[in-house]
């Protein structure tokens, strides 16, 4: 039973029903939120083990009981889910971000090697691959924290390669790290607040008192639901879980609302209930955007991806969909491994 | 009341320092301890070598706690500083440890008064004594700053209007400890004087590190234009023997200054500096001024300062100018050798006595605003 | 070059790389104190001070020359540093380094300030040893025997100490004990007397290095302050951590003065702020300095 | 708790342990044990704890509290050096690779305490990755890469008890299964490990027994085969 | 509560105004022109968490150039006090250029290196009199109306510009700026991945901890009538760093309780004898040791805790104010629940 992938069958058939039935995953969220927030609210506090424990399907029927939130609250996205399933998906546009022929090395050591990447717009892309094929050099270089030492970069028919990376993320695409990175010296509040702040007013801005800012608190609390970290918002980042920084990470690279989002392994370290809902976040979060995503976790890169591309010691070795991709002889050898666990 | 402002935790605390108020305090004792029917009270401060604590301590006393005179007042800019304060406020100011001449140049004031030494004085003693024992070539190591410089230049005039020569100069950066380049170099040159125009620990380290260079071997003669005799106390008769210096005051002159520097040394363990010494000729003289005048008001009290002669055993022959100069006998010296010296502290052979008239700058050449040429 | 002799010039590297081998080893401990403890050893010429000062003590009351101070100073004044980090620096290294750097600015204060109350500021002197008076001419200048003896000291002391350090495994865990003290303990390292350990070499070093100055400078009180700041630039030009680079750095710092001192006399206090600045524009983590600082 | 083999030889006892950050009370009574040569685990949600049990048996959280009886020696109040040279060695979750060494001396680091370790060879058999980037500093590595480090550099010390926080999290599939293998060839050489998983499946295939974390208690304990048999208990405590 | 706040500013302004008939007025002008380099220090330290060592060429070379612009071209005071400030800003973003590719030690080297480097050219230069210091600045008149040169007439100058700066002050770090301030403290590379021009900010920041320092330099060359080397050297480098911790490290006042109190110290210790510095150590020692939030940082919390207890009683006797709002603390509110 306690197998990835009856999990994730379970989750899909779950959303699925839900989804048929009431079409509104706006509805879906709160509640699952709701439910889900309870781990987090309840652990750090050490309150009574009894009754509470319910896993995050059990709460599933539980919709609409609890308070709902109108969707239009939910800043950059929310609404309806149109989308069931990947395979239905309508056919991608145009390339939003796209790398040709790019290489980075580190003083000889070639970490990416003339790799050419296609992006389309509106799809969740995946990168997977041995550890240290390059991937979060890829992502590296895709957010302009490095510099390639070869070839072009373009974002929306532009180029740019030797763009700084605090423009490249006005300019839409944003990351999450993998170490999450908070500010842990802020409230988790706070946090999510600074990459709204982003798109409020002028970076400079010292002439306003900061309460100007708590007209954003709204939408930051409705982002810290979203991830289920509404009860923590006036607690100090540092004093979150390992899990609640993941989250806190996802909440603050939301806020910003990208046209591009690149996660890298959202996945890591967290409990299987947490994944569960963060595959539903990741999914809904995907509507009307692009996502990059790094993940060694195969069941939810299954599970979300429209294409995938493997890296092998910074090159392409593969790319297609999860089920081409997955069949291909040398994926298995160089990442999947053969046998059982 | 009277406030002695020195410092006493920086680089010149042995030179003026706890000494400087303790000579204050023996002044104050030899008078009697009061004056015009009033206990006279002393108070003490160390400025820590900082002009703008000594600013504040200044302003203070002057105006809260009723000091009418302060004393002493190392460090150019404190001086200078202090000078100003002294003439907004009205009280006076009797400096003995600060150096710069401009005291009483242009920035002199009737209510300050300049006791001991001047880079002037200090220039003309050791120049013109060194010049006429046949000395013609000099090279210069000077501390790069204004009053290493205003050194150097004082002792050029002399050297040139003597038919000397400057064959050579280096600008040492202050502090430097490490002076063996510029020796080599000096040592290098034709010059028969090798002058030393710094002060406290560069001069220390440089007449130190002569020797340790065989500096004495070449036959060029060290002379150090400002030296304290702690400055000698702290080298040692073995390394500082032979270099040449002015001073306005010698523990070991005359029986006056002896029997004074030995109640001196009971108190403190070290024999007084020039400063110290000073101060306590300017304390007592004003003290004597104050009571023969009657007041404390302080420009009658400047006046008959100025219409008293100096006569202790510090300044023989002193007199206080109207420009604020204390003129009296300065002493060309040279450090003795061990075997030469008698006992502890037996530091100095008087070479010249130079007369007050001609050891401090005439008062017309000075540009100070309050004597009309 | 610019005109001036060979000989002098000559001369005046010599005499810079002699200055060197005090900067040398002064930003040797400095360099090991900051790359273990974190803490930017403030009060190391006030240490380094002490060592000039006890030989002087030493010789004067208990009439033990040069070569007993030379071994028993770094010993004492180590006592000292070891007592320094028992009672204050340990409870320090949690914490940002500006409080290491407070501390020891506030210890360097009071060091100073006993020691000019007892011995005054014009300082004390302190005679080279029989064995090492006199010189030799080395036909472009004359060289005393001291100088060229506290050369040969420091280069000798700086080898060792390096050697000690990169060679044996006791790098490895200076550094790892530096990064992560809790899991360097976990791994079974014995960070917290290790730490004490190298604050006492550290200072011991300072200590031997006021030893080698007292014939040379005045043995004074303020002898440490004016040689600090000068320090903490070498170990910085050299990269912070780099115990090679502390060293290397030490005699070319020593090497530019003496140019300087020929070149433009005044600045040669200031030569070697401008050779940091421009060494750090160029390369931001210093010379010999790994980029993850 | 009652198919467990109570006669064998204990490795790890702990009885009551509490732990504290600060005024946090993290741990509240935890007790259980692991027998030589076992491999056990812990799971539980995120946040119950289980980070900090790891932590409280190395020494590495100032206030515990109860006891900690390692092969009879007990373990509280001892500083983490000497926990670690009685045999232990650890893990950690953020992987703790010293940025200012480079990966050789990262791997060769931590000091040979029993005789019986692995050999350098076989650690880079079993992560080539590490071979090939010795010279290149610690933090340059890749997550993974990192992660096999970290592992790898325990294996060289010795220890018989290896305290595992999350090993898996980040690796490729490919390597958890290496790292499997890995773990199942160390416990037949009789090494005990105590590991931390949030991937049961993995954590299925290697342990014996695997106790439940929440809220800062052990609520349970099931072995392997029962869990695979007995699904509810585990959805119950895990959501899986 | 605004009533309290608003009351809270009266008493503190009437104490201010009353203060310099107990204590001397030049004395608590330098105390301001301190407690503002402190402030523009702590922006940097306590708010970008950027260690600068190089703070007091900034201070003294604005008390140089104001003062030689008072004196020398007689610009008025309140032109010259301009000109020192945007001296000092515009050196704090030669600063800022220099420094901001470095972090850590480093930057608080180069800062170092640069101060030296000004230290080096006011001693060179001839207008700033070397060693003997720029003597002699005029302290002029305010508007041309009122003159100056009366100390406490430049006192009440003086408080009305103190306190314009700290207004100032405190709008900046509680703004939206200062809010990405805080961010950058925390985690640098997460502020650029959010779309923040890093590297723009240090600039904009150490531009207005030059243009701080620099009021406070002013002022200082003003209320004393001189500016001299001392506030160049080096040891005033570590002096406002000691300022600003002694009062506590990102707090508000913290830099203006330890103005005062280093140059107390300094000032009022000074008839000790020579032990100055020995008393000064081992008070800085202490408070490392024991007070490591600094005195502010320390007593702001026990403070509120106080006053919000006292607030409470009072609320519960008056039996009509709800509890919570005066001591709403999450923590508190969870930790009754688990208690429930
Ligand atoms: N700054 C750097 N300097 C030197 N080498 C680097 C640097 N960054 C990454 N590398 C190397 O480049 C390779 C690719 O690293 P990268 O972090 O991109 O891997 P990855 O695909 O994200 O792996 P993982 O899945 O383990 O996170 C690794 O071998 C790593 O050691
Ligand atoms: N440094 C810390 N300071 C304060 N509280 C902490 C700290 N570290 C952890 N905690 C708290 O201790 C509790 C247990 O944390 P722990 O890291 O042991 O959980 P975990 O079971 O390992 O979770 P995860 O699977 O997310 O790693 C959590 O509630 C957490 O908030
Ligand atoms: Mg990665
Ligand atoms: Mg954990």
């Amino acid at each position: 039973m306690a197998d990835n992938k009856a999990n994730r069958q379970r989750l899909r058939t779950a959303v699925r029903s839900v989804s048929k039935s009431r079409a509104d995953l706006g509805e879906l969220r709160s509640a699952a939120t709701a439910s889900n927030a309870e781990w987090l609210r309840r652990s750090p506090r050490r309150l009574s083990v009894g009754a509470a424990k319910f896993s995050s399907f059990r709460a599933f029927p539980a919709i609409g009981r609890k308070r709902t939130r109108e969707p239009s609250a939910q800043p950059g996205f929310g609404g309806r889910c149109e989308r069931q399933d990947h395979a239905t998906r309508k056919p991608a546009t145009r390339v939003i971000l796209e790398t040709r022929g790019v290489s980075k090395s580190f003083s000889g050591f070639v970490a990416v090697n003339n790799v050419s990447l296609r992006i389309w717009e509106g799809t969740i892309h995946s990168l997977i691959g041995p550890n240290g094929a390059g991937k979060t050099t890829l992502f590296n270089l895709l957010t302009k924290f490095l510099r390639p030492t070869a070839g072009t970069i373009r974002y929306e028919d532009r180029d740019i390669t030797t763009m700084r990376p605090a423009k490249l993320a006005r300019a839409g695409v944003a990351r999450s790290f993998q170490i999450s990175a908070t500010f842990s010296n802020m409230t988790v509040l706070e946090n999510v607040r600074i990459a709204l702040q982003r798109g409020y007013c002028w970076q400079l801005n010292f002439w306003d008192s900061r309460k100007v800012l708590c007209e954003l608190d709204h939408a930051a609390q409705d982002l810290l639901a979203e991830v289920g970290l509404e009860a923590f918002s006036d607690r100090l980042a540092a004093e979150l879980t390992y899990g609640g920084k993941r989250a806190l990470e996802l909440a603050t690279t939301l806020a910003l609302k990208p046209k591009v989002l690149l996660l890298d392994e959202p996945m890591a370290g967290l409990a299987a209930e947490e994944i569960s809902r963060i595959t539903a976040l990741i999914r809904r979060v995907a509507k009307g955007r692009t996502v990059v995503l790094v993940e060694h976790n195969l069941g939810v890169v299954a599970d979300l991806s429209d294409e995938i591309t493997v890296l092998q010691r910074g090159e392409i070795l593969a790319s297609g969909t999860y089920n081409e991709v997955s069949q291909r002889p040398e994926v298995i050898e160089a990442y999947m491994g053969t046998g059982d666990v | 009341k009277i406030g002695v402002m020195n410092d006493q935790s920086s680089i010149y605390a042995d030179l003026s320092g706890l000494g400087g108020v303790e000579a204050a305090r023996m002044a104050i004792e030899d008078f009697g301890g009061k004056v015009l029917g009033q206990p006279i009270q002393l108070i003490s401060a160390d400025m820590q070598n900082k002009a703008d604590v000594a600013a504040n301590i200044a302003n203070k006393w002057y105006d809260n706690e009723n000091v009418d005179v302060i004393v002493d007042v190392p460090n150019s800019a404190a001086a200078l500083a202090i000078q100003e304060i002294a003439r907004q406020k009205k009280k006076l100011v009797l400096f003995s440890t600060a150096a710069t001449s401009e005291l009483t140049g242009n920035k002199c004031s009737p209510y300050g008064a300049h006791w001991t030494y001047d880079t002037y004085a200090l220039a003309a003693g050791t120049a013109r004594a060194l010049i006429q024992s046949g000395a013609l070539k000099w090279y210069f190591i000077t501390a790069d700053y204004a009053f290493g410089h205003q050194l150097q230049s004082d002792t050029t005039k002399f050297i040139k209007a003597a038919g000397g020569t400057v064959v050579g100069s280096a600008l040492a950066p202050f502090p430097t400890q490490d002076f063996s380049s510029f020796l080599l170099s000096a040592e290098g040159s034709s010059a028969d004087v090798v002058a030393l125009a710094n002060a406290g620990g560069d001069t220390i380290n440089a007449i130190k590190q002569a020797r340790e260079f065989n500096f004495n071997k070449s036959g060029k003669r060290l002379a150090a234009l400002l030296m304290f005799i702690s400055d000698v106390h702290s080298l040692g008769l073995k390394a500082a023997q032979g270099t040449i210096l002015t001073t306005g005051f010698y523990w070991n002159l005359n029986d006056a200054t002896r029997a004074w520097s030995k109640r001196f040394y009971a108190r403190r363990h070290a024999m007084p500096t020039m400063t110290q010494a000073g101060v306590y000729s300017a304390v007592l003289h004003y003290l004597q001024a104050v009571k023969a005048s009657g007041t404390k008001e302080p420009l009658t009290v400047m006046k008959k300062m100025r219409e008293m002669p100096i006569h202790d055993f510090f300044a023989a022959n002193g007199r206080l100018r109207p420009d604020g100069r204390m003129v009296h006998d300065m002493y060309l010296v040279q450090v003795k050798s061990p075997a030469e010296s008698k006992g502890p502290w037996d530091y100095y052979k008087i070479l010249h006595t130079i007369p007050a008239d001609q050891a401090f700058r005439p008062m017309k050449d000075g540009g100070c605003p309050l004597v009309s040429h | 070059m610019f005109g001036i002799p060979l000989p002098i010039l000559l001369g005046q590297l010599m005499l810079g790389l002699i200055n060197g081998a005090f900067y040398a080893t002064m930003s040797l401990g400095l360099a090991l104190i900051f790359g273990v403890l974190n803490i930017i050893n403030f009060a190391h010429g006030a240490l380094y001070m002490m060592g000039g000062f006890f030989a002087w003590i030493l010789l004067q009351y208990f009439g033990l020359g040069y070569w007993y101070a030379l071994i028993l100073v770094p010993i004492i004044v180590g006592i000292i540093g070891l007592v320094i980090e028992r009672l204050l620096l340990r409870h320090l290294y949690n914490l940002d380094h500006v409080y290491g750097l407070l501390l020891t600015f506030a210890l360097s204060l009071v060091i100073e300030g006993v020691f000019r109350q007892n011995f005054g500021v014009s300082g004390q002197p302190y005679d080279i040893p029989t064995a090492l008076r006199g010189g030799f001419d080395l036909g472009f200048m004359f060289l005393p025997t001291y100088r060229a003896w506290v050369l040969a000291a420091s280069v000798g002391i700086c080898l060792f100490t390096w050697v000690v350090v990169e060679w044996t495994r006791l790098g490895s865990y200076l550094r790892a004990a530096t990064e992560n003290p809790a899991l360097a303990r976990a791994f079974g390292i014995r960070v917290p007397s290790l730490i004490t350990m190298t604050y006492v070499g550290g200072v011991m070093l300072a200590a031997f290095a006021g030893v080698l100055a007292a014939p040379i400078y005045q043995v004074s009180s303020i002898m440490g302050s004016n040689i600090i700041p000068v320090v903490f630039a070498v170990v910085v030009i050299g990269g912070l951590g780099s115990i090679f680079g502390a060293v290397a750095t030490g005699f070319l710092v020593g090497l530019l003065e003496g140019l300087t001192k020929l070149i433009y006399p005044p600045a040669t206090n200031t030569a070697v702020f401008i050779l940091m600045v421009v060494i750090l524009l160029l390369r931001p983590q210093g010379l010999f300095g790994k980029r993850n600082y | 708790m009652s198919d467990r083999d109570q006669s064998a030889d204990r490795c790890l006892t702990v009885t009551n342990l509490h732990a504290h950050y600060g005024d946090s009370h993290v741990l509240h009574g935890i007790d259980f044990f692991v027998n030589d040569g076992e491999v056990v685990s812990l799971l539980g949600r995120n946040g119950a704890g289980k980070t900090t049990m790891l932590k409280s048996i190395m020494g590495l959280i100032g206030g515990r509290t109860g006891s900690i009886l390692f092969k009879g020696t007990e373990l509280v109040g001892r500083e983490p050096e000497d926990t670690a040279r009685l045999g232990i060695g650890y893990c950690p979750d953020d992987r703790g690779i010293f940025a200012s060494l480079s990966v050789a001396e990262n791997l060769l680091l931590p000091p040979v305490v029993k005789s019986g370790g692995m050999e350098l060879e076989e650690i880079y058999n079993l992560f080539p990755n590490i071979k090939e980037r010795l010279s290149a500093s610690g933090n340059k590595l890749s997550g993974g890469e990192q992660q096999m480090l970290a592992i790898g550099r325990i294996l060289r010390t010795g220890a018989r008890l290896l305290l595992l926080d999350e090993p898996t999290e980040g690796l490729a599939p490919r390597i958890v299964k290496q790292i499997g293998r890995a773990l199942r060839t160390l416990k037949t050489r009789g090494f005990t490990i105590l590991l931390i998983e949030q991937n049961f499946k993995f954590a299925s295939t290697i342990s014996d027994w695997h106790y439940l974390v929440e809220n800062g208690k052990v609520v349970d304990g099931i072995s392997s085969d029962n869990a695979l048999k007995d699904p509810i208990k585990l959805q119950r405590y895990l959501g899986i | 509560m605004s009533w309290q706040k608003t009351a809270w500013l009266v008493g503190a302004v009437a104490i201010a105004a009353a203060l310099p008939f107990f204590v001397y007025p030049v004395f608590l002008m330098q105390a301001m022109a301190l407690a503002i380099f402190a402030c523009g220090f702590n922006l940097l330290l306590g708010y970008a968490g950027i260690l600068s060592f190089g703070h007091a060429a900034l201070f003294g070379s604005a008390a140089y150039v104001c003062g030689y612009a008072a004196k020398a071209w007689h610009l008025p005071t309140e032109l010259a006090i301009l000109c020192g400030t945007a001296a000092s800003g515009i050196l704090g973003l030669v600063y800022g250029i220099l420094a901001s590719r470095q972090r850590g030690i480093y930057l608080a080297m180069i800062t170092f290196a640069l101060s030296q480097m000004i230290y080096f050219i006011c001693v060179q230069a001839p207008f700033t009199g070397g060693e003997d210091g720029l003597q002699g600045i005029p302290r002029g008149t305010f508007l041309g109306i009122v003159n100056l040169s009366q100390s406490l007439n430049l006192y009440y100058f003086d408080l009305g510009v103190f306190v314009l700066a700290l207004l100032l002050f405190w709008r900046i770090i509680e703004s939206p700026f200062g809010q990405v301030l805080r961010a950058m403290k925390g985690n640098e590379l997460r502020t650029v991945s959010l779309g923040y021009d890093v590297d723009v900010l240090k600039l904009v920041c150490f531009a207005m901890s030059g243009a701080f320092s620099g009021l406070g330099g002013s002022l200082q060359a003003f209320a004393l009538g001189f500016a001299s080397l001392d506030n160049v050297q080096w040891h005033v480098n570590g002096d406002v760093i000691l300022m600003t911790l002694l009062g506590g490290l990102g707090t508000f006042f913290g830099p203006v309780v330890g103005a005062v109190l280093v140059l107390s110290i300094q000032n009022y210790l000074a008839s000790l004898g020579g032990i100055v510095t020995i008393v000064e150590g081992v008070v800085f020692a202490t408070i490392v040791m024991t007070f490591r939030r600094g005195l502010v940082g320390e007593l702001q919390p026990r403070l509120g805790r106080l006053l919000r207890a006292w607030t409470r009683r009072g609320a519960v006797e008056q039996a009509s104010v709800d509890i919570v709002p005066g001591a709403k603390q999450p923590t508190d509110v969870a930790g009754s629940r688990s208690v429930a």
